[in-house]
């Protein structure tokens, strides 16, 4: 096989994976909040309600595509596509095993993050395009919120690049394998050094994902469905679609940076490295609920508390962050770069 | 086959960033015009990325696709009073015309008479680690420079936060 | 190319098709300012209503905003209207229930309590003590009913869904002790002049007891789950302050009334039914904020709970009804009796001529007088802000549009 | 310390969600309604069928929505014969103020809630009815009504 049709099938496979996922997540986000709400969630379509998702797909697919009157045409018609393309090329880097990955990039790290970024474009392309001020008013939002958590994200994973001196996804998983003191996994998680910059990766990293506490550019309260309200059918079902799809590339960003990607601990790599696509998935969907989890419990945060929070407290926790950690490696001889 | 992709995926980026630059200067809307400069930059970086230099392609859709032009495309909407100021009337303006058309000239000229290193690309790019041992670590590197630029930006962006908020403000 | 919409002109409207809407902008709208300071940035009039998910209703909101900044608020009402007080005029006396059931439909036992006491005042009918506690006891679970909606909703337009849903759930519970009792789940059509329709049936008491006892925990769990959340905390603390004067000169009641700091409360200070040997007391607000709006009614969720404990308890016997005629005829004259009801003082005005219908009745609903205080109140808050402070203050459009 | 409420808010819909779900489902499951539910008003038959009704419009006045509608004409010994007793369910409120209205008893509010109805018409019925003859008659009319016709459009939404 040349390796240009190689390319091309693993591009379609991740096409495919995200596609899947969309629709699996959204029924489990319907099951898991209806749960979390002691509510049952779908279930009279199909065995468990399986189908009821598939079959909104076929309906979105189906339905009238409604182009309001005066909005921005070209636009309105791109923008769809500007926010669901990033999201899809964000899965190129994605390491879900040592060998299954769309393509190994030496900046895979830069590089999701920097895909993920472009995102906000789009939504602001859609506000702008929709001809509608709740539109408006939450695209700018959605740009206001990105570019301000744009910095933290980026900041935050700096630690881990700093300890394995990589930003090849795959050698930070490899760098995660093994145990700590026999005892523990020696993901990054456990160790205490990355404890801040996790939590401020997975408060900034929440932005990405746009929903509660951070859904602030849709606000269904306040803003009807924010840069989503005059967008009908399968132009809808991608804004969605591109959704589900960031939540899954920040947990999946969050399993391989902190907590070892496939890696098991005591597993032999001879047994690890068939199930390790599972076990890399399983980590992601627990992240996933976990975030499902946090949109079920929170209110909305307030737009300029947002602001604040970014700007006045977590850029400074984070460049304090990579000083400190810069002194406490450097100090201690702690790095274990990798390659 | 992987000389021919390269030499199509060339030409589609540099008939993207052309156009993208063509299209902004003719579009009358300045927020369409915004939108074709983040065209441009996005092909840029394409172009970049075929040269392998990656790091470089990526820091260029991050800092001008995904920041400068969206931070352009925050402030025309801030500041257009009406929506349809975004649209603005032709107006021809001879010297704007004769400034160009020196300006075309003189590139032509240095452009044509250039003479062009011939080097062939490197088997293995440079890459990241690379860029940062030269940054930092190498023996007469850029540190000092990168350091200064560093906190010139920053008194810019103190500049900018005194003067939006500074006086009438809360 | 981008087609404008519209142009917003010193004295109008323009629409691309040229259709000019002359005439004074509406009250209270600011348009563009001439001589912007600041950054110069558009504002958008935007038009919050009559359905938007977080007016809560039919109420039709006219918000001028510069940026996330509401400028100008005004509020427009009437979607609702059916005309409640003219429909009064041919309905008798003991059917003016089925009407204020209509009215603030969400705490219904207290419209029909306000209809029934100021019958009972005109023709001095004595109503016996079981029919007034059962009154009150019904008044109390409605009470807990209504503001079980307003948590749920109030954590909606924070964007908080579970409590919605947590509320709902608890709401359910009370509204099938209601539907024992009176027989339908909202539109209860329970107290007449003179006591009530029927009995409490068999058994409800160890329900209610139960209930109150699973609730108990579930309150506290709702306060901790949205009160004790910090981001909520950051949005209502200092937000929307109504000061006493504003909360005076607007006339409001109950909690917002309450929240601000003055301690009126129909229930204590104009007795009615078995209010003044039941204890309980009136949480009082220090400054009127959001915050103090929330503490007030979870306060007010634990003192009902609390008299519906004694309410059950001490359950006098007898008839639960007066002797009243099947046609009721009041002497001509002129009376106003009122109640506490879930969002402050229900009135009800009535003339009578001596004849089986009424021949004016005015219903002060407390919503409306809620309803004005927004464009006092609103600006100068952010949009986010403007939606939860509806939300606050827990309005509720059929009792204001009537 | 700031986001102490936020871990106990989570530690409270865990809680929650290990309860488990309280939902009914309706059309498979259903709720027996209390003794006093109100739902359509119903006339009380005796066993042969008969009612109690003599058309003395107590029922007619009391209701505040006038939905009532009955007509009877007075034969020649003075007896009532009773021409129609409309009820108009669209618009009744299931107050019960005609059932407590009536002082032969011969009105009841009824317990059965599903009263959707495919057509307008099928909502005016004439209460006063002869169940024996009217059977027949309604057994075509079921017959002619296409079925399958309930419209469960709303499919799901989009969230949750």
């Amino acid at each position: 096989m040349s390796p240009e049709l190689a390319s091309l099938l693993r591009i379609l496979a991740a096409v495919g994976l995200m596609l899947m996922n969309g629709v699996i997540l959204i029924y489990m986000l319907r099951r898991v909040l209806g749960r979390l709400h002691q509510r049952l969630g779908p279930v009279h379509v199909g065995p468990q309600g399986l189908l009821q998702t598939p079959m909104d797909v076929l309906k979105l697919l189906t339905k009238e595509d409604i182009t309001p009157t005066n909005v921005d045409k070209a636009l309105y018609f791109i923008a769809p596509a500007a926010v669901f393309t990033p999201s899809l090329m964000a899965y190129a880097a994605i390491p879900f095993s040592p060998t299954w990955m769309v393509t190994d990039l030496d900046t895979g790290l830069l590089y999701t993050l920097v895909v993920m970024s472009l995102v906000s474009m789009g939504l602001l392309m859609a506000g702008w395009a929709s001809a509608n001020k709740w539109s408006l008013i939450g695209g700018m939002r959605s740009v206001g919120q990105h570019i301000a958590y744009e910095i933290p994200l980026l900041l935050s994973v700096l630690p881990v690049v700093m300890y394995v001196g990589t930003l090849n996804l795959s050698s930070i998983v490899e760098a995660q394998s093994g145990t700590w003191l026999g005892i523990l996994p020696q993901w990054f998680i456990t160790n205490p050094l990355f404890w801040p910059a996790f939590i401020i990766f997975i408060v900034s990293a929440l932005i990405k994902v746009n929903q509660t506490p951070f859904d602030m550019s849709e606000a269904e309260s306040e803003l009807v469905a924010g840069f989503a309200t005059e967008y009908s059918s399968m132009k809808f079902g991608l804004f969605f679609l591109s959704e589900f799809s960031n939540s899954f590339i920040v947990s999946a960003l969050a399993v391989t940076l902190f907590f070892g990607g496939w890696t098991l601990p005591f597993v032999p790599d001879e047994v690890l490295a068939p199930i390790a696509p599972v076990v890399f998935m399983l980590k992601v969907y627990v992240g996933i609920f976990v975030l499902m989890w946090i949109r079920g419990t929170l209110p909305r945060v307030r737009m300029d508390h947002l602001m604040q929070f970014a700007w006045k407290i977590l850029i400074p926790a984070v460049l304090t962050w990579i000083l400190v950690f810069g002194f406490i490696i450097k100090l201690f001889d702690l790095g274990r770069p990798v390659g | 086959m992987g000389e021919s992709v390269n030499t199509l995926a060339f030409l589609v980026m540099a008939l993207a960033a052309i156009g993208g630059a063509v299209g902004m200067l003719t579009s009358r809307n300045i927020m369409y015009a915004a939108f074709w400069l983040l065209w441009t930059m996005l092909s840029v970086g394409g172009l970049y990325l075929l040269l392998s230099a990656e790091f470089l392609a990526l820091i260029q859709v991050m800092v001008y696709a995904g920041a400068v032009s969206v931070l352009m495309l925050f402030v025309i909407m801030l500041t257009l009073r009406r929506r349809e100021d975004a649209v603005r009337s032709l107006d021809f303006s001879p010297s704007a015309a004769l400034l160009a058309a020196v300006f075309l000239g003189i590139m032509y000229y240095g452009i044509s008479n250039a003479t062009f290193p011939e080097v062939a690309l490197l088997a293995e790019a440079p890459n990241t680690a690379d860029l940062g041992v030269v940054l930092f670590t190498m023996e007469g590197g850029w540190l000092l420079p990168f350091e200064i630029s560093a906190l010139v930006l920053l008194a810019a962006m103190v500049a900018a936060v005194w003067w939006t908020k500074g006086q009438d403000r809360r | 190319m981008t087609e404008p919409h519209f142009t917003v002109t010193e004295s109008g409207l323009m629409t691309p098709e040229g259709m000019y809407i002359p005439g004074e902008p509406p009250k209270g709208i600011r348009r563009i300012p001439k001589g912007v300071d600041r950054l110069g940035t558009e504002h958008l009039i935007v038009n919050m209503g009559p359905q938007h998910p977080s007016t809560h209703g039919v109420l039709h909101l006219i918000v001028e905003l510069d940026g996330e900044e509401v400028v100008t608020v005004e509020v427009s009402i009437g979607f609702l209207h059916r005309g409640i007080e003219k429909l009064a005029e041919s309905r008798r006396f003991d059917h003016l229930g089925t009407l204020m059931d209509r009215g603030d439909y969400v705490s219904v036992i207290h419209g029909e309590q306000a209809v029934a006491l100021a019958v009972e005042k005109l023709m001095e009918i004595e109503v016996p003590a079981k029919a007034a506690w059962i009154r009150t006891l019904t008044a109390e679970l409605t009470r807990l009913a209504s503001h079980l909606v307003w948590f749920g909703t109030f954590g909606l337009d924070t964007g908080a869904m579970g409590q919605f849903l947590y509320a709902m759930r608890d709401r359910e519970v009370l509204l099938d002790i209601l539907e024992e009792i009176s027989g339908q789940r909202m539109m209860f059509n329970y107290v007449r002049p003179g006591g009530v329709v029927a009995d409490l049936p068999t058994g409800i008491e160890s329900r209610i007891l139960s209930f109150c006892d699973t609730f108990e925990v579930y309150l506290e769990e709702h306060d901790a789950l949205l009160g004790g959340n910090e981001i909520f905390q950051a949005r209502v603390k200092g937000i929307g302050v109504v000061s006493k004067e504003t909360a005076l000169a607007f006339g409001l009641t109950g909690a917002n009334l309450r929240a601000s700091g003055l301690g009126f409360d129909v229930r204590r200070d104009r007795p009615y039914d078995a209010y003044p040997e039941l204890e309980f007391d009136i949480p009082i607000g220090t400054i009127g904020d959001s915050w103090d709006r929330y503490t007030v009614r979870m306060e007010e969720m634990r003192q009902s709970l609390r008299m519906i404990r004694q309410l059950v308890g001490g359950m006098p016997g007898g008839p639960f009804t007066a002797k009243v005629p099947k046609v009721l005829r009041p002497p001509a004259g002129e009376v106003y009796a009122s109640v506490e009801s879930s969002r402050g003082e229900t009135g009800i005005h009535l003339f009578t001529d001596g004849g089986t219908t009424p021949y004016r009745m005015h219903y002060r609903a407390a919503s409306l007088f809620t309803c004005q205080l927004f464009e006092e109140i609103l600006p100068g808050h952010l949009f986010a802000d403007a939606c939860m402070l509806l939300g606050s203050f827990d309005i509720m459009l059929g009792e204001v549009d009537r | 310390m700031w986001g102490k409420g936020i871990l106990n808010g989570m530690r409270i819909t865990m809680r929650n969600m290990l309860r488990g779900p309280i939902t009914v489902r309706y059309p498979y499951e259903r709720v027996t309604l209390p003794e006093r539910a109100r739902w359509a008003v119903e006339v009380v038959r005796d066993e042969s069928g008969a009612h109690k009704c003599t058309a003395c419009m107590t029922c007619v006045r009391a209701c505040p929505d006038h939905i009532l509608d009955l007509q009877f004409t007075t034969a020649e010994d003075k007896s009532k014969h009773i021409d129609y007793l409309r009820y108009e369910m669209g618009a009744c409120m299931m107050c019960g103020l005609c059932v407590e209205a009536c002082p032969f008893d011969a009105l009841k509010m009824g317990q059965d809630y599903e009263l959707a109805k495919l057509t307008r018409d099928e909502l005016t019925v004439d209460l006063l009815v002869d169940v024996a003859a009217a059977a027949p008659a309604r057994a075509k009319k079921a017959s002619e009504v296409p079925a399958g016709g309930t419209d469960d459009s709303r499919g799901g939404g989009t969230d949750g």
